[in-house]
């Protein structure tokens, strides 16, 4: 240990806990001078060899958003878990969210950046230096903004909220470009749409289900992964077992179970697509059993009016009595909440769908009210208009590269070589121009066709910030810190651009060094906004504790005033019949797919904590299968682990069968997630990606895709593919395993239980 | 000459025996029958002999059992590991060590008292003709004087020994 | 060929001692081949194992012990005939035990050997294995001698010790036969062998009596191996493991395969050591009684096992039983019943006992048949444990088969190594059994005749 | 006299069932499966915590998953009245476990804390242990296994990483317990307070199914989740006084 006293060292070893036997250890280390105990020469002021260090940041492994804390031994990340003062996450993760270790140490990601040395998609690249690279790039930028070409820039992004997006906007409109995408398979646009045109909201509202009694769910997979799995898991066991006397009651309805369906109470199989038209028989037999009483009865009898028990039991084949049961349950059962999203929402009719779940709501009194849907304020900060890019959208973009009108693509951190089907023909786009630059850290499928590699940092090493959506009934506002030292020789997004942004002479829009620079300076806006708190004098200390705490909050609802749907949107109330791409005589099955509950839309991937979760319902790893029903099964003549080529009419692939109990005999589903060809090695050659399948096929109001909505053959192919499972037989054989209670015993249970302290005490440092 | 042997050589056990047996009756203590076989009717000719064998048996198996117990609780009590949930000192588990260690010592012990109590290992030369180990079977008579020597070759050559030789103290053939 | 009665004491020597010293180019190359199918299928295998881990064998989640264990059951059970079975018939007085008993009791020990060494193979770090004796160390930690697996070490290291012993001491007198007939490096290994042993009556009467004590010993130290074996399985809560029938069940097989492999082996020696005239007819007749016997009482047990196991109506259980009677494994199971079961019902035939070719076929077929049966009950009952969801498949690998195939060459290497040291039929006991020059006929002749 | 009594006295000490008459603390978990949706964020929180390798997709095909939970589930009844039951399966830390007794080189055994420990470096790897536990629990080191560089930064300094030819499992991240007790120590305090330690799986969970704490100290979070008339434990014929403590599932037709 050079530069190390004697006194020094003691003090770092007494302060580790391990101080016996230090002075042996330090004779130990004179005698072998190049052994180090820590590889550091002069350790970093912020941490003490041996005691770890935690450090509050956001999750960027989905939409969510939760807080997370970071645990830190030695400069290196050891362990995510949930940050307890984050509203969101309240100290919990889900499995996605702790393997975000596994994205930052990944084996596969791009140490640095890199220029096209073969042809496009050959995977032939060149090292390059930042310097040389940022230096061509921004010239080129420049050229082009100068000659009024700098439409013909387009930037394609992920999820991107907060300061990161709004630093997106503002480098696209220097540009003059108007193409700003971000582009995310699994973005609820149809729920957006639904709820502005009921709701007149633009944000998602807060779903309560903590306080709830009863949550009617039409194909939202909210334990697994919709929207804020982490969240809605809080909120589903408050619901079930925190209160006295009270256990919230859960009905799920989708042709397939998922996560969800299998922890609620009940499951009910409805034909895939028509959960909206059992929504409106829900609410038509609230309505006559006069469960609502408000001033526009006449139009909601008029627009429920085809409805009738017999015809919604007839197209969803769901029966009647069971139509009317749910509707008095839901009606009595105060405060309820009906949920819709999933593939309900990403169906032919799938706005229409979830204007009828949210009428649900209304029409039991459940707006605004706890336990019921709850209207969030606009978020804390970044840009308003919306810039996520629908399947229309995105063809419009691979229609306009056709044409040639675009000169140059950033993608950064999004993938939708892979995540659009086949049929959008994006792929072949992205061939038509000129040049591709991909800011993404791995080598995905967009990436691969990339010509320049700026490879980005995770957000483990980025600083940033976010707003969770849905949030969660008040502003709240999180920063982002860098947890570790950058692994590799990459660059944060936002230092990116800035950088890019200086080379193109833009000093004076872009006054900032860095990113870190731009979120203080952005954050002086939110600081102001807030009540001013004594505490709290300036500035820095309100960005030091917000840094610390990694969340920053206002955590009083506004009173929700009285809301009734305009007379309007009563009247266009109404669900039609599903379409489907392919006529049902030639493809039977309706194709049911799903985001995996590990790999989420295949982003989990490359992550072999990921790969190796077995599938929360099958436990199949590594892999991709087809769901069909025993029935099924038996009539096709197949047994788990024959290979079938699944057919639609915009392509084949084929996947092993896995006989699953609980998906309705019509309906084939599979998982979302595998089926890359790259993306590194614990991606590539598993399973295949059922995305390629989809007909390009979109709900007509929001242009988003309808992944539900295509039809499927299944051809036995003779072939063999044992499913790698970690499970053997599913069936408990009367062993009681999994005991089983009537309602109503020992509810309540675990008062004490919500305690949500850390094991250890956690000390946020500022870096 | 002070003392000498004779050893007389049988072609079966019936002359050897009648031999001995004359022998002993005419006042010679020191003898030997050695043969092939185990030979039945010797102690009728000879006399009972005793053997302190089983004694070692016995308190060999009774110090195998007392350290078979000793060696498993007293394991457990210097190295404390509670297990399962059962005391430190169990009974079942370290009977069945202490049955182990009873039948092991029993065993070396036996094995000890043969050696001591049959003499073995020997590896000096003694008194010994390898035809015993075929198919005669010799009689050998410790002579203290000339005449007794004389007295006991013609006692062997009248119970038909085939052949009568005339053996050193303390050595070979 | 000569008849019985007319062998001669000297024919005994000049015989026993001619298969000690007398050896041809045969039995080099079988000596070879069994050295090197060693080497090859059990060494190089168990090196690489010990290299990659024991994941080059197939065990897996459910089903951590694998053919290792059965092979190790195997061989110990293979072990309880020979000393045992000497043992009785000594205490009990048997003319026709005198031939055969040192080739079975050198059964034993090789077994025993190779049983041992299936431990080493079997444990995930062998090289830790002395961790499991008590001596003196800086550990501060001895063994845990509440488990069953410690019951193992010490009965395996007792009944290895007693019967190296009771081997030894039954062969002193012959050693010092063999001591005068041999020259050069065999004649000083035998001198230290035979411990200067001379055939005095003194010495006789004192071989008698420990040889009788030592015989006394072993018969329970026998019972409590195979018995202490069965508890590894017993003294677990493993559905179909868990059974108070394990250890005479254990016990039984035991001895029955044992016999079996008995048989085998006085085959071979009959047939390749010219022991013709030792081991007869009668050797193989009362052998097959005995084995009849056996099979009997093995089947008797077996159903024994199946009427409880489905009399219990415990989902378990019957999960355990149909799994080892109609699951992946079922083939193997009606294979035992076949061997081990149905087929020595042909000893009931007299003829069949004393046809040499036969028995030598049924002896071999049993222990295959035993084999199963061992590795059954490790792999089946491990597969079929409570938690459905923990339900799996063993299928054994290439290298636990090849270790398999060489530690059968282990066995018959040291076999053919013992059969040039120690006088494979006992010259002083066979003598006995013989007219001495001086008498008529033995009782056991005129029995026999 | 004394000497006889000295030995009287350890005599019944060591006579006593279970050892120690009282623990240090009995660390215990409950599972509340009617809040548990088998969402498995425990199982990889357990993984990251405890250095649990990456076995690859072929181990995997052989049965040698090396996740120290596991989320069971079993299928009732048959489409369309179907149910999926979850529960988490972790070593239940038995009082009277039976992969303690069985260890030839005490390798395992029971702590001052009610825990089952397991010594690593002890561990000769008979495997006979895996085969004793009723709950298959214990995950056996087939092989050594290897972290894709720079994976293997991410391995917690808390906890060894296990060789080939060892048994390892489920420990309730006795290495929190151990900082936890620590910790207690430098504030002078006497005991670990509830809340104060919760291991890898029990701080995830999203829905608060798991709850972890002393047993012993009855205003703990579990001593109150222990009183529940729903609270069993799996296989209890086997007699095993497991530490974890299920809370049994409502359904509404029960």
């Amino acid at each position: 240990m050079p530069n190390v006293d004697r006194r020094h060292f003691l003090k770092l070893v007494g302060a580790g806990g391990v101080g016996a036997g230090a002075g042996f250890m330090l004779s130990e280390s004179r005698k072998h001078p190049v052994e180090h105990l820590v590889p550091y020469p002069v350790p970093p002021e912020e941490f003490s060899p041996g005691i770890a260090t935690w450090y509050n940041s956001v999750c960027s492994m989905c939409s969510a958003g939760c807080g997370i804390s970071v645990r830190t031994r030695e400069g290196r990340a050891k362990k995510i878990e949930g940050n307890p003062a984050h509203p969101v996450s309240q100290g919990r993760l889900c499995a996605l969210g702790q393997s975000g270790l596994q994205a930052l140490y990944n084996p596969d990601r791009i140490a640095g950046p890199l220029v096209r040395a073969g042809r496009r998609g050959e995977l032939e690249f060149d090292p390059t230096t930042w310097e040389e690279s940022l230096a061509e790039l921004a010239n080129q930028l420049e050229l082009m903004r100068t000659a009024g070409r700098g439409g013909g820039v387009a930037l394609l992004s992920g999820g991107v909220r907060g300061h990161l997006a709004s630093l997106l906007e503002l480098f696209m409109g220097w540009l003059g470009s108007d193409r700003l995408l971000h582009y995310d398979f699994n973005h609820p646009a149809t729920l957006y749409a639904a709820n502005e045109r009921f709701f007149g909201e633009s944000e998602l509202p807060y779903y309560d289900i903590e306080n709830s009694r009863y949550v009617l769910s039409f194909g939202a997979d909210f334990i697994g992964h919709w929207l804020s799995p982490v969240h809605h898991g809080l909120g589903f066991g408050r619901s079930r077992q925190a209160r006295d006397g009270i256990r919230g009651r859960f009905v799920q309805i989708e042709p397939r179970m998922s996560l969800t369906g299998a922890a609620a109470d009940e499951w009910i199989a409805a034909s895939p697509g028509t959960e909206g038209i059992l929504a409106l028989g829900i609410a038509r037999r609230i309505v006559d059993q006069g469960g609502y009483q408000g001033e526009d009865l006449d139009a909601w009898q008029a627009a429920l009016d085809a409805y009738a028990p017999e015809s919604v039991a007839e197209q969803t084949g769901v029966a009647a009595d069971t139509v009317a049961r749910l509707a008095d349950s839901f009606a009595e059962t105060q405060p309820g909440l009906a949920i819709g999203g999933g593939a309900t929402g990403n169906h032919s009719n799938g706005v229409d769908a979830l204007v009828a779940v949210n009428a649900l709501n209304h029409l039991v009194g459940n707006i605004g009210v706890e336990g019921g849907v709850i209207f969030n304020p606009p978020p804390a900060f970044g840009p308003t208009a919306s810039r996520q890019a629908s399947l229309a959208r995105m063809l419009e973009l691979a229609e306009d590269a056709r044409a040639g009108r675009i000169e140059l693509l950033i993608v950064s951190n999004a993938n939708p070589v892979f995540n659009l089907p086949e049929a959008a023909g994006f792929a072949e786009a992205l061939a038509e121009i000129p040049q591709i630059v991909s800011l993404s850290s791995f080598l995905d499928e967009t990436t691969a066709q990339a010509d320049l590699i700026l490879p980005s940092n995770t957000y483990l090493e980025s600083w940033g910030d976010d707003t969770p959506a849905p949030g969660v009934g008040f502003r709240v506002g999180a920063v982002s810190q860098p947890v570790v030292e950058p692994l590799y020789d990459t660059r944060a997004t936002g230092d990116i651009v800035l950088e890019l942004a200086h080379r193109m002479g833009l000093d004076l829009a872009f006054p900032w060094p860095n990113m870190e620079e731009y979120l203080k300076y952005s954050w002086r806006e939110v600081w102001s906004s807030g009540t001013p708190d004594p505490a709290i004098p300036d500035f820095d200390t309100f960005w030091t504790s917000v840094v610390r705490a990694g969340v920053w909050g206002d955590d009083t609802r506004a009173p929700s005033g009285e809301f009734a749907p305009g007379a309007n949107v009563v009247e266009g109330i109404g669900v039609a019949a599903p379409e489907f791409a392919g006529a049902e005589g030639e493809y039977p099955f309706a194709l049911h797919p799903y985001l995996s509950n590990a790999l989420h839309d295949g982003r989990g991937a490359n992550l072999p904590w990921m790969q190796e979760l077995p599938d929360a319902l099958t436990g199949v790893v590594y892999g991709t299968w087809v769901e069909v029903n025993p029935v099924t099964a038996e009539q096709l003549g197949v047994q788990e682990g024959d290979v079938v080529a699944i057919e639609s009419p915009a392509g084949s692939i084929e996947a092993p069968v896995l006989v699953y109990p609980a998906i309705m005999p019509g309906v084939v589903a599979m998982p979302i997630g595998q089926g890359h060809e790259q993306y590194g090695r614990y991606a590539h050659e598993h399973g295949v990606n059922p995305i390629n399948v989809l007909a390009a096929q979109t709900e007509p109001d929001t242009g988003a895709l309808a992944w539900a909505a295509t039809r499927v053959r299944l051809v036995p192919t003779g072939g063999r593919e044992d499913l790698v499972k970690v499970s053997g037989e599913a069936r408990e054989l009367g062993r009681e395993i999994v005991q089983i209670a009537a309602v109503g015993a020992g509810a309540g249970a675990g008062g004490a239980a919500n305690a949500r302290l850390n094991s250890i005490p956690i000390t946020v440092v500022n870096t | 000459m002070a003392r000498s042997n004779a050893l007389g050589l049988f072609g079966g056990p019936k002359a050897a025996l009648a031999a001995a047996g004359k022998l002993r009756g005419e006042g010679f203590e020191s003898l030997d029958l050695i043969s092939p076989i185990p030979l039945h009717g010797v102690e009728e000719v000879l006399g009972k002999k005793k053997s302190a064998i089983k004694r070692f048996t016995f308190f060999g198996a009774i110090l195998g059992g007392l350290g078979g117990f000793t060696l498993a609780a007293g394991t457990a009590v210097l190295y404390l590991h509670p297990t399962g949930g059962r005391p430190i000192i169990t009974f079942p588990p370290f009977l069945i060590i202490t049955y182990e260690m009873t039948i092991l010592l029993g065993i070396l012990a036996t094995v000890l008292g043969f050696l001591i109590s049959a003499r073995l290992p020997v590896f000096r030369e003694r008194i010994y003709v390898p035809e015993s180990a075929v198919d005669k079977f010799a009689v050998n008579v410790a002579c203290d004087a000339e005449a007794d020597f004389k007295r006991a070759t013609e006692i062997l050559r009248e119970a038909g020994a085939e052949e009568v030789t005339e053996i050193a103290p303390g050595g070979g053939q | 060929m000569r008849r019985h009665e007319d062998i001669k004491f000297a024919d005994v020597n000049n015989d026993i001692v001619r298969s000690l010293v007398e050896t041809g180019p045969r039995y080099y190359v079988t000596l070879a081949i069994a050295v090197l199918i060693t080497i090859a299928c059990f060494f190089f295998p168990w090196f690489y194992q010990l290299y990659y881990g024991i994941g080059a064998a197939g065990m897996n989640h459910p089903t951590v012990w694998g053919t290792y264990l059965a092979s190790f059951i195997f061989w110990i059970g293979l072990s309880h005939s020979g000393t045992l079975l000497s043992c009785v018939l000594h205490i009990t007085n048997s003319e026709w035990r005198k031939a055969m008993y040192r080739s079975a009791e050198a059964m034993t020990l090789f077994s025993l050997m190779v049983a041992a060494m299936m431990v080493m193979v079997h444990v995930g770090r062998p090289w830790f294995i002395h961790w499991a004796l008590p001596y003196p160390n800086q550990m501060e930690l001895w063994p845990n001698f509440r488990s069953p697996l410690m019951f193992d070490v010490m009965a395996i290291t007792t009944y290895l010790t007693g019967s190296s012993i009771f081997i030894y001491m039954g062969s002193i007198p012959d050693f010092a036969a063999v001591r005068d007939r041999t020259t050069g490096w065999r004649h000083h290994m035998y001198v230290l062998l035979s411990l200067g042993w001379r055939g005095t009556d003194t010495e006789w009467h004192r071989l008698g009596w420990a040889y009788t004590f030592l015989a006394v010993l072993i018969i329970p130290l026998a019972v409590s191996v195979h018995s202490i074996v069965s508890w590894d399985f017993a003294m677990s809560i493993v559905p179909s493991l868990h059974q108070t029938i394990f250890a005479p069940y254990f016990v039984v097989g035991a001895i029955y395969s044992g016999t079996a492999g008995i048989v085998t082996v006085m085959f071979v020696l009959r047939k390749y050591m010219n022991f013709e005239h030792y081991i007869t007819k009668v050797h193989f007749d009362n052998l097959g009684k005995l084995l009849l016997a056996l099979s009997l009482i093995w089947t008797y047990i077996n159903v024994v096992e199946v009427f409880t196991g489905w009399y219990s109506n415990d989902s378990a259980e019957l999960e355990s039983l149909r799994y080892k009677l109609f699951g992946f494994y079922a083939p193997l199971y009606w294979e035992m019943i076949l061997f081990c079961a149905v087929a020595p019902l042909l000893l009931i035939s007299k003829r069949f006992r004393t046809s040499f070719v036969p028995m030598l076929i049924l002896s071999i077929a049993i222990n295959i048949g035993m084999y199963t049966e061992r590795f059954l009950i490790v792999g089946t009952s491990l597969s079929r444990q409570y938690l459905p969801d923990s339900w799996g498949v063993y299928v054994p690998s290439l290298v636990e088969i090849s270790i398999l195939v060489g530690s059968i060459a282990m066995f018959c290497t040291l076999f053919l190594i013992f059969v040039k040291i120690f006088p494979s039929v006992s010259i002083y006991e066979v003598k006995e059994t013989l007219p001495a020059p001086d008498e008529g006929k033995t009782q056991w002749q005129e029995a026999t005749h | 006299m004394s000497l006889i009594d000295d030995f009287l006295a350890r005599w019944r000490e060591y006579r006593a069932p279970g050892y120690y008459e009282e623990f240090d603390y009995h660390w215990t978990m409950t599972v509340d499966l009617d809040r548990c949706t088998g969402c498995e964020a425990c199982v990889t929180a357990c993984q990251a915590e405890n250095n649990t390798p990456i076995v690859g997709e072929e181990a995997i095909a052989r049965g040698r998953h090396m996740q120290w939970m596991r989320i069971e589930r079993y299928w009732e009844g048959e489409y369309p009245d179907v149910k999926l039951r979850a529960i988490p399966m972790f070593c239940q830390h038995c009082d009277a476990a039976p992969c303690e007794t069985v260890c030839p080189v005490s390798a395992t055994y029971h702590n001052q804390d009610g825990l089952n420990a397991q010594i690593y470096n002890r561990c000769i790897g008979t495997r006979s242990c895996a085969v004793y536990c009723p709950y298959e629990v214990r995950y056996f080191n087939y092989n050594n296994h290897h972290w894709d560089a720079p994976l293997e930064q991410q391995l917690n300094p808390d906890v060894s990483v296990r060789e080939k030819g060892v048994m390892e499992k489920c420990t309730f991240c006795i290495q929190r317990i151990r900082q936890a007790k620590d910790a207690a120590k430098d504030d002078g305090r006497r005991r670990v307070q509830d809340g104060e330690v919760q291991p890898a799986c029990v701080q995830t969970c999203p829905t608060e199914a798991l709850v972890f704490g002393d047993r012993k100290d009855p205003e703990s979070g579990v001593s109150q989740m222990l009183g529940n008339e729903r609270a069993y434990t799996v296989l209890e014929e086997l007699n095993t006084d497991p530490s974890v403590v299920y809370l049994k599932k409502v359904e509404a037709d029960a």
